[in-house]
């Protein structure tokens, strides 16, 4: 455990010694709940068009997939057609694209950006490396199946797709969510020990709370 | 002044209006800023949709009870920035409720947004919000100065500090226009109107590139619904007093929409072409350019 | 031949220059007091030289000189009596002088007036 | 009545009756020189009071039955009586102090003591030249032997040198005066002073052969006496090394003495004389207090302030001419001053141990000590309510009336840096640390002549405002109460607060008829407003001592202030206000230097004010406020400058604010903002009164309001612009108080109808929102033990109270709409529509959005960001000190709402000097020539609006779900300590980049390098006095031969 | 290619190092670039020479190959000389068990991010190095350095990481050649699965 998350006892300015430990004062350590979607059929309907139409994709390339999303904000592409755009912060963000290969050590930020990001959220895996592995598929290194960590709606396929299979595959998760079928992140809440599982069998330092808000 | 309580349900069609027109405006100025990137651009009823999709978001965290009024006081100052000052100039439909205060009401009213924001954002506890506000308040400080010196330019040329009449005296023909009669003024406002648009050369506090975006780092699904409300509204409002002050004001809703289109084109126009300045070379930039210009206003009227 | 009383007045200045000259240049304490002395006697002198007036004698009545014609014939008495007085004090200062500087030379083995500049500034 | 010559009599009779006692009776003996000094305090003090209520006249004591030119004669008259009491009582309390030493030196050091008082009596008496000229002598003897008593073995050097320089006196003063005789013929001071000569009457014998060269040797004889600037080296050793009860006969019965010696000799000089007295005199005042700044010291120090007061008293000898018959009033009110006061400080410094100034922190054992310095410094200053401020009141307008402005400027000079070396020594003794060793001890014998001293100096005063003819301060009643709790401070200290503000509230219920609509709002801030903070009181247990009188002592003068009608009241007040205002400063944890410099600015400011009341009253003893307007054109001008500088030292303007951040940031919570919030208040009441009375003025083509304009507009800026810079909360608000300041200047110097109307806004909203302030971060400082605002951050949750009333506080500075600020800004736009000067706004219209900066800047870093370890578990700020804010809370939205309850008469009031540009208050609305502005409407309607939104967020966004500091998107890593992620640490560093350039301390480094030329100015002059015996001597020679070659030159 | 008697060349270099260290001989690669092997102890020395006397003032590259046969870890150093536009590479052996190596972080700081690198990949220790032993690539790796050649890469990562079922892998040129001829070569479904060596 870091230096900076042990328990430690400090005295305050009057006098008064008390204990501080940073996981437990700096995190809310909530678990995550399922939404469950609006009450009427039609409104929910509506939400998921909006949903549909606008597509903010977070500024997080993991793997060698990232350069083949910047082609979609030129000219020639050009995503922002379809309403898709780009948000720095995942506070913001309801699509988080794992462009390629996954090391253990970026796992854990992915994981801490994705628990950020707000209920409707969508994952999608880019390229072979996120659906088996890949050509890492014997790599000490990088995870395996994604789907393993991360509910995924949708994998786009190619070593690595290019911008058109992106849009292609965007085009895809348009559908889904419109039909409704695009739940990962109730997915995610609703079995959550099974997931956290597997995340910390691979990821050893644990020094994050379990659901990082 | 009595008051009268048909200006409520007027003025909150003024507030639909711009806020449509509003929306609307937006994205065509980015569609024009993508066709410049020869871009095809977003479809024109995007804003809409991002709208409904924030508002639709099904959860949402809260840093605290000031983080979460931060998007209330940003959006009141905004409505209350429209509604503070004549829309249409002549019509008793929509004079909305200018009767509560005058020109500095709708000076100083800025500020109450701006404040009631940045306290929301110092509180979700994330350095870029601090930093951001640092930056904002720095460069807005300076940016305000030409525009102070405009307006106490056109006060004083008009010896009247009520909008409606600064409006009055300026109708009849274009070269009543305060762009004629006082070009100088004009032109410090102008200047500092590129300042408080948040475009470039002066967005630095909004740019997702820089440290990312600022004070609304933490905001995020209703919050920033309320935010894209308020920035579909608070241009619009003041490009409003922008225009009453300066190019006549509007009598009917066509040269209402032409107006506010165009005023908005000059900081789009800049804004599209030319890269971003750090803070100092902002506030520089405006103390060096801009402020005398105003200088010279207030001492040539 | 300038008369008696210039003479008395210029020998009473001179001892007081002197005196002066004496208090001002010499180091040793006992030398300056000395000096001081010198001084205090011219004064004596200048003092009883103010008093005398030509052809007059000394202001004692007795048969040679009486109450009645003394008025005529006598000096002015008031300086002379004064200078009694001025004698003693200038006894007691000198005295007192002494003593300090026998104390002084008790405690710091020097009767040099540079040696006593711990009180300065 | 008993016969005079029992002075002489009795204590030379007891002086040879201690001879016959045998030698180990010493107790007995020191009984009987106790009696004897006792009875000879008695004789004159029934002669003083049978003279005083002219029941006797002035008696001639003929010694051999015959009159003068045969015999010697005394005469005792009004002066001599009053001067031989203070001699003999001085004589007395010695004695008592002097008991131990005087017990083990036997009767003989008994004897001597009395034979000094007896020769100084004698000097005061006698009329007789020659007879002058034995006492002096005795004197002389009776001090060297005197000096033996002291402890101190360099005592000795001290001595010889002062016998060398009383032997040059000796020789000089005798040929002087057998000169004179010889010229005039006798030697009683009325037969020459009468002498008839054949160019006609009065000082006749100078005329004839001899006789001007007689004078001038007398004169320089005696002058040498008072110890004039070259030629006092001895008297500066012998006050150092003399018992200290010895140095305090010296200082005030010799010294009186001589003085009276002189002011003998001048009656038969001649007027010519008294320009060179007056120059001897400045010149000594003004280099002897010069050599004491870098003294350290105490007997060197008091020494030097001694022989600088004995100079300010030949100055007031050298204008008798001028003060006519307050000749004595003047004179014997500065020496009576300096006599009790050096006795009373000797005295204390028989009681301390080390030398050190610092070593003075032992007083704090005994409060009773504290009180008798703090009197005595007062007294030596010439702060009310002490004699000392009566006579230079009546001299500086006797010297301004006769146009003699450089001694008046040299004098009022001479007293500010007086006033620097001794307040600093009393910041020391309040401050420093105490030295090690035991205790102070204070046996009866050596506490009660100080308790005389200081009831002396309490009495006297009391007699001098009988006597001035002006109010008769003691008596007024906020002083008087405020000098009950002196008395009071055994109670504890909720009982003492309770009864300071039921005295406020009911002193403003008493007088609120008195008041005109301006002079209301003041006394309102003033007063109730005082009461309101004060509350903040109940907050500290125990028994607080020494804040309540200083706190009321600046009440009282607040409330005089307000009350005044004329120069003197004002004046008065405003050094009352000043002196309490320090001393509650002082109290401050590290306020030590800043309260000092805030003293030295205000006192500078307030002998501003004296000169330029002066010259108003052009001789007249005061000036009523009300025709201050009818002062001649030529004066009006220069009037206007002192006044205006004067009041402006108090707002802190450019260039006089130094001392402000320092003194309000380190000042105690509740004291900052009495200090901030209502004193600045005082000096914008001044600058009201000035130009309502005076109005526009010119100087050398100059339109001065013009001047203020520029000045107010730049501290404005200066202000704002240094505020948003500062790391400390406390300085960052003292910064912001001098822009709001500036802002207020600004408004006041428009001189039109809404620029007062601005002006007033400010007065008010300044008081408000800067005490919440204060207030507030007091006790968010108090909580979280620290005051730099990077160490705090995110004690909203912690400390909500506070939180809201820094977040109404940020909102009214900024003159955001709902809150009264706006009002202030509105009606500022409104009042620079009608002014033709433009240049200065734009430097205002600049300095307005800076107040963002910093008002972002304290709000942020205290109240949000990220909550620090340390301070988890801050509790809120204490009840008490939460109250005021909530009260001032409500205030401020109560006068945004309804400021015409304020307002209304007042602009009615304005409108007697400004006619037009007024407002008219109609309904909720208020309407200007130019605009409107309806407050309620507004506040209604923004919070609809609120309202509305708030509640379409609530519905949309009902399950917020709470997290905490570390939850935040930190580009996907975790934040690594709260220290790390909270961003106060140079907050505006672009602006410091852009505009760094302006916060250079230009004025800072210049008041810092005056302080530091006056210091190598006296550390130089002391080194004149080398100690070398020789050198003193060739001094006074020097002196002498100077005076006597100026003599030559100016008989006729 | 110049004889060693051209200063510039790199068997110059090599002759004048020769003169100092007991060097082995040179193996030129190409043009400009060669190898050399030295004893461990005289490699920061050369390295510093090489620096300060001979231009080198580029280290490329610090990286090490894992003789498991002979119980050996060699370290090489390449060095550039920017103006000549010469790269010297210099081999050093270091025994495997105990294996650590005198750091070189202060002749180039840059060295400390290879050695931080080797240390965490290899386990060599750089005795005095900054930063040596804080995690690099790998958050709280437990088992032995995964660049060792006795550390089995295939087996830790079935051991470790979940695996999608029904992964196969085609001979990319078969496959193709299969794809696009079918009628050439029948009998092989390209759909069929082939199974992985």
């Amino acid at each position: 455990m870091k230096a900076e998350l042990e328990k430690r006892l400090v005295t305050g300015p009057d006098g008064v010694e008390f204990e501080v430990d940073p996981l437990r004062d700096y995190y809310c350590d909530a678990l995550p709940e399922v939404q469950r979607p609006a009450y009427l059929r039609i409104v929910e309907d509506l939400f998921n068009w909006a949903r549909a139409e606008s597509i903010w994709i977070l500024g997080f390339g993991t793997g060698c997939g990232a350069i083949e999303m910047r082609p979609l904000m030129t000219p020639r592409f050009d995503a922002y057609r379809y309403g898709i755009q780009w948000r720095p912060t995942p506070r913001q963000a309801n699509l988080f694209v794992i462009s390629g290969y996954l090391s253990v050590k970026t796992l854990k930020r992915v994981i801490r950006s994705y628990e950020q990001m707000q209920n409707p959220k969508y994952v999608v895996g880019l390229g072979s490396c996120t659906l088996n592995g890949g050509m890492y598929f014997d790599s000490y290194n990088t995870i395996k199946r994604l789907d393993q960590y991360l509910p995924v709606d949708l994998y786009i396929t190619g070593c690595m797709p290019r911008p058109e299979a992106l849009l292609a595959g965007f085009l895809e998760l348009k559908k889904l969510i419109r039909a409704g079928k695009a739940e990962g992140a109730n997915q995610y809440a609703a079995n959550f020990a099974w997931y956290k599982a597997n995340q910390k069998q691979v990821i050893h330092d644990w020094d994050m709370p379990d659901y990082n808000w | 002044m009595s008051f009268d309580w048909m200006r409520i349900p007027w003025s909150l069609v003024t507030l639909f209006i711009v806020f449509n027109y509003g929306l609307l405006l937006n994205a065509l100025i980015a569609k024009i800023a993508a066709r410049v990137g020869r871009r095809h651009g977003i479809p024109l009823w995007q804003n809409y949709v991002d709208l409904i999709k924030n508002y639709g978001q099904r959860t949402t965290i809260s840093h605290g009870v000031h983080f979460y009024l931060g998007p209330v006081f940003r959006l009141t100052g905004g409505i209350g920035l429209l509604l503070f000052v004549p829309t249409l100039y002549g019509s008793a439909y929509f004079a909305n409720l200018s009767f509560a205060g005058d020109l500095i009401l709708a000076l100083y009213f800025v500020f109450f947004g701006t404040l009631g924001m940045a306290l929301g954002a110092g509180e979700s506890g994330h350095p870029y919000a601090a930093l951001g506000v640092s930056r904002g308040l720095s460069q807005v400080t300076a940016a305000e100065l030409p525009f102070a010196l405009a307006v106490f330019a056109v006060a004083l040329q008009y010896q009247t500090l009520s909008v409606t009449e600064i409006v009055a005296a300026q109708q009849g023909g274009i070269h009543h226009w305060t762009l004629f009669t006082n070009p100088l003024a004009v032109a410090a406002a102008m200047l500092s109107f590129l300042g408080s648009m948040m475009r470039p050369p002066f967005d630095l506090v909004l740019a997702p590139q820089e440290i990312p975006i600022g004070p609304p780092t933490e905001y995020h699904s209703s919050y920033l619904a309320l935010l894209q409300t308020n920035r579909a509204i608070f241009p619009i409002a003041k490009v409003v007093i922008y225009m009453n002050l300066f190019f006549g004001g509007a009598t009917n809703w066509p040269v209402f929409f032409l107006k506010v289109f165009l005023i908005t084109m000059v900081s789009v126009v800049v804004g599209v072409v030319s890269p971003r300045f750090r803070v100092e070379q902002s506030i520089r930039w405006f103390l060096i350019w801009a402020v005398p210009i105003g200088i010279l206003a207030i001492l040539w009227v | 031949m300038p008369n008696l009383t210039q003479i008395a007045l210029a020998t009473g200045f001179g001892l007081i220059l002197i005196g002066f000259y004496g208090a001002l240049t010499r180091r040793s304490l006992l030398r300056i007091i000395l000096a001081f002395t010198l001084a205090s006697t011219g004064v004596n002198v200048v003092i009883v030289a103010i008093g005398y007036m030509r052809g007059r004698t000394a202001p004692i009545l007795d048969e040679a000189v009486t109450t009645t014609t003394a008025v005529g014939r006598i000096i002015d008495p008031l300086p002379q009596a004064l200078v009694l007085t001025a004698i003693v004090i200038g006894l007691g200062v000198t005295a007192l002088m002494l003593a300090h500087a026998y104390r002084l030379f008790l405690r710091h083995g020097t009767l040099d007036i540079a040696a006593f500049r711990e009180l300065k500034w | 009545m008993p016969n005079p010559i029992l002075l002489i009599a009795v204590a030379l009779g007891t002086a040879f009756l201690l001879g016959l006692l045998e030698e180990r009776r010493r107790r007995l003996a020191w009984a009987i020189s106790l009696a004897a000094l006792a009875f000879l305090s008695w004789v004159p003090a029934t002669w003083l009071l049978a003279l005083a209520t002219g029941q006797a006249a002035p008696v001639e004591i003929l010694t051999a039955g015959a009159p003068p030119p045969f015999a010697i004669n005394l005469r005792l008259g009004l002066a001599e009586a009053a001067l031989t009491l203070l001699v003999n009582l001085t004589g007395l309390l010695t004695t008592l102090y002097l008991k131990d030493r005087l017990l083990d030196l036997g009767r003989r050091a008994m004897a001597v003591l009395l034979v000094a008082v007896m020769a100084l009596d004698g000097l005061i008496l006698t009329r007789d030249l020659f007879n002058l000229f034995v006492f002096v002598e005795l004197t002389a003897i009776a001090t060297a032997g005197l000096l033996l008593l002291s402890d101190d073995a360099r005592a000795l050097a001290a001595g010889f040198k002062y016998l060398m320089v009383a032997q040059f006196i000796s020789v000089l003063l005798l040929i002087g005066i057998l000169f004179a005789y010889h010229a005039g013929g006798t030697l009683n001071l009325d037969g020459l002073a009468g002498a008839p000569s054949v160019l006609g009457a009065g000082q006749g014998w100078i005329l004839e052969a001899g006789g001007g060269f007689a004078f001038l040797l007398m004169f320089v004889a005696l002058v040498a006496e008072l110890k004039p600037f070259p030629a006092n080296g001895w008297a500066l050793d012998i006050y150092e090394s003399a018992h200290p009860a010895f140095a305090a006969l010296f200082a005030a019965a010799s010294g009186t003495a001589a003085l009276f010696a002189v002011d003998k000799l001048l009656t038969i000089g001649g007027s010519e004389w008294l320009g060179a007295a007056t120059a001897i005199g400045l010149a000594t005042f003004l280099i002897a207090h010069l050599c004491a700044l870098p003294q350290d010291n105490d007997r060197r120090l008091l020494g030097y302030s001694s022989v600088a007061q004995t100079g300010l008293v030949l100055v007031g000898i050298g204008q008798r001419d001028l003060l006519g018959d307050r000749y004595f009033f003047v004179a014997f009110g500065l020496l009576a001053a300096h006599a009790v006061a050096k006795a009373g400080l000797y005295w204390l410094s028989g009681l301390m141990a080390e030398r050190g100034l610092s070593a003075w922190a032992a007083l704090r054992g005994q409060p009773w000590l504290i009180l008798a310095f703090a009197s005595f410094l007062a007294l030596l200053t010439g702060l009310p309510p002490f004699p000392g401020f009566y006579a230079k009141w009546e001299l500086i307008h006797h010297l301004a009336g006769a146009d003699r402005l450089a001694p008046l400027g040299l004098i009022l000079l001479g007293t500010l840096i007086e006033a620097g070396y001794l307040f600093r020594w009393f910041g020391y003794v309040i401050k420093r640390p105490p030295p090690a060793s035991a205790p102070l001890p204070c046996p009866i014998h050596q506490a009660l002549p100080i308790l005389v001293a200081l009831v002396g100096a309490w009495g006297l005063g009391w007699l001098w405002g009988e006597l001035s003819g002006q109010t008769q301060l003691l008596l007024t009643w906020p002083l008087a109460f405020a000098l009950l709790f002196l008395l009071l401070e055994w109670l504890p200290s909720w009982v003492k607060n309770t009864l300071a503000i039921a005295g406020l509230l009911a002193f403003f219920a008493a007088t609120y008829d008195y008041y005109d609509p301006l002079r209301l709002i003041f006394a309102l801030i003033f007063l109730v407003g005082g009461a309101i903070i004060l509350l903040a009181g109940y907050a500290t247990s125990g028994q607080r001592t020494g804040f309540y009188p200083s706190a009321l002592l600046m009440y009282a003068g607040l409330a005089i202030l307000v009350l005044a009608e004329d120069s003197f009241q004002f004046f008065a007040a405003w050094e009352l206000l000043t002196i309490g205002s320090y001393f509650l400063i002082l109290r401050g944890q590290a306020a030590e230097p800043h309260a000092l410099s805030y003293l030295l600015f205000s006192l500078g400011g307030a002998f501003l004010l004296l000169t330029g009341f002066a010259l108003a009253a052009q001789g007249a003893p005061q000036l009523a406020l009300a025709d201050l307007g009818g002062v001649p054109a030529s004066l009006s001008g220069w009037v206007f400058v002192l006044l205006a500088i004067g009041f402006m030292t108090k707002t802190a303007a450019l260039g006089l604010h130094v001392w402000l951040p320092g003194a309000h940031a380190e000042a105690e919570t509740d004291v900052s903002p009495m200090v901030s919030g209502i004193l600045l208040k005082a000096g914008l009441f001044g600058l009201f009164l000035l130009l309502m009375h005076l109005g526009r003025q010119q100087l050398y083509g100059i339109e001065l309001t013009h001047v203020i304009l520029w000045i107010g507009a730049l501290t404005a800026l200066f202000g704002n612009l240094l505020a948003a810079f500062q790391e400390d909360a406390k300085r960052l608000l003292a910064w912001s108080s001098i822009g709001q300041m500036g802002y207020a200047l600004f408004g006041l110097a428009l001189m039109n109808h809404l620029g007062w109307l601005m002006a007033l806004m400010f007065v008010i909203n300044h008081y408000i929102y800067k005490s919440m302030l204060f207030l507030s971060l007091g006790g968010v400082a108090k909580r979280t033990g620290t005051r730099d605002m990077y160490r705090m951050g995110g004690l909203i949750t912690l400390m909500p109270l506070s939180f809201i009333a820094v977040l109404i506080g940020i909102i009214a500075i900024s003159g955001v709409p709902p809150l009264s600020g706006f009002g202030g800004r509105w009606i500022f736009y409104n009042a620079i529509l009608d002014t033709e000067a433009r240049l200065p706004l734009v430097i205002l219209f600049f300095a307005g959005p800076i107040a963002f900066l910093y008002l972002f800047r304290l709000i942020h870093t205290v109240f949000l960001g990220q909550l620090k370890d340390e301070h988890r578990r801050v509790r809120e700020a204490p009840f008490w000190i939460l109250l005021p804010q909530m009260l001032f809370v409500a205030l401020l939205i109560a006068f945004a709402l309804v400021p015409g309850v304020a307002l209304r008469q007042v602009d009615g009031y304005i409108a007697r000097f400004f006619p037009d540009g007024g407002l008219t208050w109609d309904g909720l609305s208020i309407v200007s020539h130019y605009g409107y502005w309806n407050p309620v409407s507004i506040m209604l309607i923004i919070g609809v609006i609120f309202m509305v939104v708030f509640a379409w967020l609530l519905f949309v966004n009902r399950r917020a779900q709470k997290v905490k500091q570390f939850n935040i998107a930190f580009a996907a890593e975790r934040p690594y300590r709260p220290e790390t992620t909270h961003f106060a640490w140079n907050f505006f560093a672009p602006y410091r980049k852009a505009l760094g350039f302006l916060t250079l301390p230009l004025a800072t480094r210049f008041w810092d390098t005056l302080a530091d030329l006056l210091h190598a100015a006296g550390d130089l002059g002391r080194r004149l006095y080398t100690g070398n015996g020789q050198t003193y001597a060739f001094h006074f020679l020097a002196f002498a031969s100077g005076l006597i070659l100026w003599g030559l030159g100016v008989r006729p | 290619m110049p004889s060693n008697a051209d200063p510039m060349s790199l068997a110059g270099v090599h002759a004048r190092l020769q003169a100092l260290f007991p060097l082995g001989d040179l193996a030129p690669r190409r043009a400009g670039l060669a190898f050399v092997d030295l004893p461990a102890t005289c490699a920061p020395p050369a390295l510093s020479h090489l620096r300060d006397r001979e231009g080198f003032g580029h280290l490329v590259l610090l990286t090490a190959v894992d003789w498991l046969e002979e119980e050996l870890f060699q370290l090489t150093y390449l060095v550039c000389n920017r103006e000549a536009r010469l790269d010297l590479g210099l081999r050093v052996r270091i025994p495997r068990e105990p294996a650590r190596m005198e750091s070189i972080h202060d002749i180039w700081p840059t060295a400390a991010t290879y050695q931080r690198e080797l240390r965490e990949m290899f386990g060599i220790d750089f005795p005095g190095s900054p930063r040596l032993d804080e995690a690099f690539i790998l958050e709280d790796w437990r088992d032995i350095p995964p660049y060792r050649r006795d550390f089995d890469t295939l087996r830790f990562a079935r051991e470790n990481f979940a695996e999608r079922p029904g992964r196969e892998t085609w001979d990319p040129a078969s496959h193709m050649r299969q794809r696009l001829y079918p009628e050439a070569n029948p009998g092989m479904d390209p759909s069929v699965p082939g199974d992985r060596s």
